[in-house]
């Protein structure tokens, strides 16, 4: 459903992405893996049009949505949850999930997704109306994976879902994107956890420098040599 | 290390003797006249570039320093007859004390709040250098202000004074900026919550930079003074505090270079502008906005980026091999 | 007691006109976080378009109103377009800069097309006068405070309900996560100029007839547009209001109790008071910065 | 030679953009058509002049700057200007030590000419004189007890004041309101509200006529209906229409009149009219005159080579100038080089002046 | 030898108790780590001994002098630095003017020593550079030394940070996640710098949730949960201790991360 061809971006003069090939399918969670600054992030932002590519095309559901703007890409069902949080400091907790739901005009299913999160992350219910500029780093992460679900994506991206996170969560979180899963929403998955990544995905993509150097199953990739070496710390 | 340091030193020569032989060279007075007010701006523009473009605090009150600089040394030589010297240190030493008087309230503020307050402190001391009358004379001014000097009568000889003052000005900020005090200036505009961690005192250092700045521009007010012989309220508006931003920003801030091109060209600048008469404001205006797009680092934002470029170049055109 | 009436009347007119012009100032900095130093020129201009519609075109007066309103709407959003887009992003001393250079354009176009003479606006209001109890004003000024009212709690409401005023406030604190909820940020900027424009424009129309339309009238406008938006804090459409009437009851009560002389230094007085002792301006919350 | 054939150079400063843009533009018609009609006659000694514009937009260091571009880059003969007192005394060390003659006709600071400055010339009342002409009037003519004043607060405005308020004391008369607002003011209503409250029978405004409408204009509509007195610019027509008849009974002194009949105001106010269209007004008047004034002392000095000569020869000649006719009345200048103007005492009467004193014109 | 010692440690924020008397000892020469759920106010201990905030209730006491209240720059001067869960450089200054701030409460020199570069200056200067080279060298970084600390990849800046604090000589040095946005790989190397800058005589309280790191190096840790602390101990039995696999650690902390 979502396919990536050949995609270049630049920041200024730095090539951060040298012409990158993947793609997506229905029902899948695919995972990309790399050292930092390999440009798994700059592949995020430019599908959800916060960057714009240089060159390639980025097609989802069979639409190029390359140059489209980002609020017409959430609009077709893409959430972005980015990475370092980026949640609104000075709205509560309660209006940040709103804010999620924006796009969409079903006050009661708003209201169940509001609960389920709720659910997922009953801290967030307890500081419910703090500012969220105050939450503790941990507590925003949640709140902004939250507030990615709110938009019921079509296909959520997922920028280091347990960064700063306690391990119970990390283990939650999994748990959670597997579910997501489960209910046939597609994941694309950055992680600097490969392994957990690499267990919960489908196929996994391992970038570095700006080019994908390896792709497969997940399981073949974990037992990857090069992999265990350079990203599992075997 | 040494080489670099001669290197300096050369330039300074070569840019004192040109300095020496512009008046003799431009004989006309008016250009002479534009260098001078040249030399003052440059005094104001890198005073508030210590502000704004190294520690980051961005003010809009900086003309009022250069009013209460310029109306102590005017009352000190006219009314107590001191000497001028004298009167420039006490300019000084009063523009400092309003440095701190505004550093202090302002600890607090952050970004915009501290423009705004920055604004409104610069007005409060133009309304009250007009409305105190028994001191200020109010809008009626002070007249006939004692000369620099007895034999100071052309505005060369005000450029051979105003010159090397200004020269050696931004010499002391320059070493200033590259020392610890400097680095603990720019920590405190990168990240204050971080910078007081490492141990910069924040409240000492922001009153420090507004105190220093204040001081150098209420130099600057004594120079002109007793250049024009003549002040008046209507010197410091708003409008000044904002030309001499202009200058810093358009020069590139956070750089001691920026502020002095910013400083000389503005001036040459709007007066090569009168050619165009009534458009020359609409114009300026214009020409503001496009400088600032096109160089958001200001001068010398744009010169570094090219000779990046430039020495990019030079390198991919070097053989390959490590 | 009659003359307090008098002057607590004069200062609500005072304060109308300040609470006007603030309230698109604020809107501007809350929305796309700039500082638009051109802010008195859109209200000075605005007075023009009125004085245009009214006068020269002979149309009635809350026809010109309206219509100069949605004029400068239009104008709002060209200069969203080609000034504010540019300066998007940028330190604040940039976009102060930039939009000086908008207001010295502005203000010496103004100066070229319309000449600098002062022009009288009147309107049917104008010479209308109101005599109750010994006080008077003319029917002008309370039309002033009454549309200004009613501006406000028109904008209150749109702020409130719409979902715009959510996307504003999301736009303001983290514009590229804002993009991400899907709220078109350049639609949002777009709306948010033309509301403060078109806000300039009411208190440009309502405010000609009662006093003169010139180019230079930006200048005076917009410091006390400056204080009274810090003073209701940045972007808090509710503290321009209160803050604008404020302003204009202390300035009255100042130099009807005090000096006219302190009339001008009384606001900025304010202003830094306030700023010493509460930092974020009277309505803005403080909060703890989280590290 | 070539050099007889160049044109003399006047040089003029004045606020031709910014808060006083307006008059400023006034200034400059009026030297516009001082010239105009110069070089008709086939200008001084044979020689065309020409005047060289520049702004200060009414900021004192703009104007210094302009001064030195004057005189030592286009290097003129002499330099008129400018509307600002503090411009003037701002700049005037720059002609003094130029030695360049200036003729000041509109700023009206006393210390301009008071200051020893060898190379002013004014040809305008200064405050004092008019506003003293003004209080002798009015005290002699009506029985008010009670004045109050409303002023700018400028060096202008403060000397009125000042001024006036002596005169009204020293006659054993009351002032009961002395209230300042500043350039850019757009609304008096508490400044007036005050003033209404203390009972005057007569108020002064003293300022220009842009503050100085509103003021009329909110008067009336608080009712405060007392004589109201005014100076220099609230004479012009300008006033009389941005007033919308709140000036009606308005007692004003008056530079320049267009309706007297004097052949020279005649010939001026024609010319005026026919150049741009409207009638003359007091700045557009001053400064045509400092343009004759200067063509009589160039006429006078002769021909220099050398431009300090020159220059000197004009200040010389500009020292003895006697009895010139003029627009305003003739000038003489004293040995401060001030004119000693007669003003007029007019009142609006249905958007009309009607010349209260000197009462045989 | 007990070099920080809190005790009975509080601080409220409106109605919420982030940190709930809470009492720490560090002694000189270990790393301590201190875990705990998100937002059980692990950071916000570390905001209170670095002096960003001020205590509710309670006391601070470093090498047994009370320093609650104190404000942060004499803190730091005291001994105690620290790094940010954010990571707080000084952006568009290069690696050695960061890391010469660090040398800040370390220089002797006054103003006009600064402005007229006097002897003590120099000498002063040439010293901080000689330490910051030193430390930049360690930790590999020394070649990027006139690099914009901005331009750094993530890894870099995080170790940068901890160069910075070094700088200001600490006796005790905080650390707040340093791991996160490593991967295994990286954290690997950061044990092994982190236990070096021990060998230096540097006392580290480290916060992290990478359990590889913190049971690979903390030789006591103590866990807390809604601001209270709810066990402490060695390495194994902060793993077998039941309430903080409940709160924290989750059943499947060994396999994972
Ligand atoms: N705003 C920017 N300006 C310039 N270069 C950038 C910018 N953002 C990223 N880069 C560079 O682009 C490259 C890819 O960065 P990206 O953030 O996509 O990496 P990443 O794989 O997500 O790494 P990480 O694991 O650290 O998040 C890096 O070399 C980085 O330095
Ligand atoms: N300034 C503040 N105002 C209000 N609440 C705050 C403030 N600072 C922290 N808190 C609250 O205090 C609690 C503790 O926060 P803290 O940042 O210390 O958590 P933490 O243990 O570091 O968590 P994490 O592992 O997620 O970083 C959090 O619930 C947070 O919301
Ligand atoms: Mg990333
Ligand atoms: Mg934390």
């Amino acid at each position: 459903m979502l396919n990536i061809e050949n995609l270049q971006v630049h920041y200024g003069r730095i090539e951060a992405l040298k012409g990158v090939s993947f793609s997506l399918a229905e029902g899948e969670i695919v995972t990309l893996i790399g050292a930092n600054g390999a440009g798994k992030s700059t592949t995020l932002k430019t599908i959800s049009g916060l960057l714009r590519a240089s060159a390639g095309k980025i097609t989802f559901m069979g639409r190029d949505i390359t140059t489209l703007r980002p609020s017409a890409i959430v609009n077709m069902g893409i959430a972005h949850v980015p990475e370092g949080r980026r949640v609104f400091p000075k709205m509560t907790v309660e209006e940040n999930l709103e804010m999620g739901a924006f796009v969409r005009k079903d006050q009661k299913g708003i209201k169940e997704d509001m609960d389920r999160v709720f659910q997922t992350f009953p801290i967030l219910k307890e500081r419910r109306t703090q500012i969220a500029g105050t939450l503790s780093g941990g507590e925003q992460q949640m709140l902004a994976i939250g507030r990615g679900l709110m938009t019921r994506p079509r296909l959520l991206l997922l920028d280091e879902p347990s960064l700063g996170l306690a391990p119970i969560l990390v283990e939650q979180i999994f748990q959670i994107i597997d579910d997501i899963h489960k209910q046939g929403t597609p994941i694309l998955l950055v992680e600097q956890n490969a392994y957990l990544a690499l267990q919960v995905a489908n196929r996994g993509y391992v970038l570095e420098t700006g080019s994908v150097v390896l792709e497969g199953d997940a399981k073949d990739l974990l037992n990857n040599e090069h992999v265990k070496k350079a990203y599992l710390g075997e | 290390m040494k080489n670099n340091r001669l290197i300096k030193i050369l330039v300074l020569i070569v840019i004192l003797v040109a300095a020496a032989l512009y008046p003799i060279v431009v004989q006309r007075g008016y250009y002479q006249h534009l260098a001078v007010m040249g030399c003052i701006y440059t005094l104001l523009a890198s005073s508030l570039n210590l502000i704004v473009g190294y520690t980051g605090q961005l003010s809009l009150g900086h003309a009022a320093f250069y009013g209460v600089g310029a109306y102590t040394s005017a009352l000190l030589t006219l009314r107590l007859g001191w000497p001028v010297w004298a009167g420039m240190l006490g300019a000084m030493v009063m523009a400092g004390v309003f440095g701190v008087l505004l550093g202090t309230p302002t600890l607090r503020l952050k970004g915009s709040y501290l423009v705004i307050a920055t604004l409104g402190f610069g007005e409060i001391v133009r309304l009250v250098l007009l409305n105190w009358m028994s001191l200020t004379r109010g809008p009626m001014g002070l007249t006939g202000i004692t000369r620099l000097a007895p034999w100071a009568v052309t505005k060369a000889h005000y450029f051979w004074v105003y010159f090397p003052i200004a020269v050696i000005v931004v010499v002391l900020l320059n070493q200033l900026v590259n020392s610890r005090t400097g680095r603990a200036l720019k920590a405190i505009r990168e990240d204050q919550v971080a910078a007081e961690v490492m141990g910069i005192n924040l409240a000492f250092y922001k009153v420090l930079a507004f105190t220093v700045g204040a001081v150098i521009a209420g130099l600057a007010g004594s120079l002109y003074v007793h250049y024009v012989t003549f002040v008046s309220p209507d010197s410091f508006p708003v409008a000044e505090s904002i030309q001499i931003l202009v200058m810093v920003i358009v020069g590139g801030m956070g750089t001691i270079a920026g502020p002095i091109i910013g400083a000389f060209g503005i001036v040459f600048l709007l007066e090569t502008m009168r050619a165009l008469a009534e458009y020359r404001m609409v114009i300026y205006g214009i020409t503001l906005f496009v400088v600032i797009v096109l160089m958001p680092d200001g001068f010398m934002g744009a010169v570094r980026r090219v000779s990046s470029i430039l020495l990019q170049r030079g390198v991919r055109h070097a053989p390959a091999g490590d | 007691m009659q003359n307090f009436i008098q002057q607590v009347m004069n200062g609500l007119v005072l304060g109308s006109v300040y609470a006007l012009i603030a309230l698109g100032l604020t809107m501007i900095y809350g929305v796309l976080g700039l500082i638009n130093w051109a802010h008195g020129e859109f209200y000075m201009v605005g007075a023009f378009v009125g004085y245009i519609l009214a006068v020269r075109m002979g149309l009635p007066y809350f026809v010109a109103l309206v219509g100069a309103m949605l004029i400068m709407a239009v104008f709002g959003i060209v200069v969203e377009r080609v000034v504010f887009l540019p300066l998007r992003g940028r330190p604040n001393m940039n976009v102060i800069i930039g939009t000086l250079g908008l207001s010295v354009f502005l203000l010496d176009g103004a100066n070229l097309t319309m000449g600098p003479d002062p022009v009288r606006f009147p309107s049917i209001y104008t010479d209308q006068f109101i005599r109750v109890l010994g006080i008077s004003f003319t029917v002008q000024r309370l039309l002033v405070v009454i549309v200004t009212l009613v501006l406000i709690a028109v904008l209150r409401l749109f702020i409130r309900n719409h979902k715009l005023g959510k996307a504003m406030r999301a736009c303001s604190q983290d514009l590229q996560a804002a993009s991400l909820m899907g709220i078109e940020i350049n639609h949002v900027a777009m709306i948010t100029a033309a509301i403060a424009a078109s806000l300039a424009a009411a208190a440009g129309t309502l405010i000609g007839p009662i006093f003169l339309v010139n180019p230079q009238m930006s200048i005076a406008a917009v410091g006390k547009a400056f204080a009274v938006t810090i003073l209701g804090g940045l972007g808090n459409v509710e503290g321009a209001v209160v803050a604008g009437f404020t302003l204009g009851l202390a300035e009255s009560l100042t130099v009807a109790y005090i000096s006219s002389y302190l009339k001008e230094i009384v606001a900025f007085a304010i202003l830094i008071t306030t700023l010493v002792f509460k930092p974020e301006g009277i309505f803005g919350k403080h909060s703890v910065e989280k590290v | 030679s070539k050099a007889e054939k160049e044109p003399i150079k006047i040089g003029v400063i004045g606020p031709f953009t910014g808060p006083n843009a307006k008059p400023g533009g006034r200034m400059k018609e009026g030297i516009e058509l001082a010239v105009e009609e110069i070089n008709a006659k086939g200008g001084i000694n044979g020689r065309k002049i020409v005047a060289i514009f520049e702004d200060d937009a009414s900021q004192p260091a703009q104007s210094v700057a302009a001064a030195e571009k004057l005189t030592t880059r286009d290097e003129v003969l002499l330099v008129i200007g400018a509307y600002n007192s503090a411009c003037v005394l701002a700049h005037m060390q720059v002609t003094e030590r130029e030695k360049t003659p200036q003729i000041n006709p509109i700023a009206v600071a006393t210390a301009i000419t008071e200051s020893g400055n060898k190379y002013m010339f004014r040809n305008c009342a200064t405050n004092p004189m008019q506003v003293s002409q003004l209080a002798d009037y009015v005290l002699k003519n009506f029985n008010f007890q009670k004045f109050a004043m409303l002023f700018e607060n400028t060096d202008y405005g403060r000397g009125i004041a000042e001024v006036f308020g002596a005169s009204v004391r020293q006659a054993g008369k009351q002032v009961v309101a002395e209230e300042a607002y500043n350039i850019g003011d757009t609304d008096f209503y508490s400044q007036l509200t005050k003033i209404k409250n203390l009972g005057p029978d007569a108020l002064l405004i003293g300022g220009n006529l842009t503050e100085g409408s509103q003021i009329a204009r909110q008067a009336r509509e608080l009712g405060l209906n007392v004589q109201l007195m005014g100076l220099g610019g609230l004479s012009s027509p300008e006033f009389d229409q941005l007033c919308d008849g709140a000036n009606e009974g308005l007692i004003c002194t008056s530079y320049f009149e267009v309706g007297t009949d004097d052949p020279l105001v005649k010939k001026f106010v024609e010319a005026y009219e026919k150049k741009f269209g409207k009638p003359p007004e007091m700045f557009a008047a001053a400064a045509y005159e400092a343009v004759y004034i200067a063509e009589e002392a160039i006429k006078k000095a002769g021909e220099h080579k050398n431009l300090a000569e020159w220059r000197q020869a004009v200040r010389d000649a500009l020292a003895k100038i006697k009895d010139l006719p003029g627009v305003q009345g003739p000038t003489t200048f004293d040995e401060k080089g001030q004119a000693d103007k007669k003003v007029y005492i007019v009142q609006w009467k249905n958007h009309e002046k009607v010349i209260l004193y000197p009462t045989g014109k | 030898m007990r070099l920080l010692e809190t005790k009975q440690l509080t601080i409220r924020f409106g109605g919420l108790t982030a940190v709930d008397h809470v009492d720490l000892v560090v002694n000189k020469g270990e790393i301590v780590g201190l875990i705990g759920p998100n937002g059980s106010g692990k950071t916000t201990i570390f905001n209170m001994v670095t002096g960003i905030y001020t205590p509710t209730e309670g006391e601070i006491l470093f090498g047994g002098q009370p320093i609650h209240g104190a404000k942060p720059h004499v803190i730091t001067e005291r001994g105690i630095s620290r790094t940010f869960q954010n990571i707080r450089l000084f952006q568009s200054l290069s690696v050695m003017e960061n890391v010469l701030i660090g040398c800040h409460c370390r220089m002797k020199q006054n103003f006009f020593d600064d402005l007229l570069a006097t002897k003590k200056f120099l000498h002063e200067e040439s010293q901080a550079r000689r330490t910051a080279i030193e430390l930049l060298d360690v930790f590999g970084l020394l070649d990027l030394q006139h690099e914009t600390a901005r331009n750094l990849p993530y890894g870099l800046q995080r170790k940068l940070e901890i160069v910075r604090a070094l700088a200001s000589k600490p006796e005790l040095l905080l650390l707040d996640e340093p791991a996160a946005g490593m991967n295994p790989q990286e954290s690997l190397a950061l044990m092994a710098l982190i236990r070096q800058v021990r060998d230096r005589g540097v006392t580290v309280l480290l916060v992290e949730h990478d359990m590889k790191v913190v049971m690979g190096i903390c030789e006591r840790i103590a866990v807390l949960n809604y601001g209270r602390k709810i066990a402490e101990g060695t390495a194994a039995e902060i793993q077998s201790n039941e309430e903080v696999i409940q709160a924290y650690l989750g059943r499947q902390a060994k396999t994972g991360a």
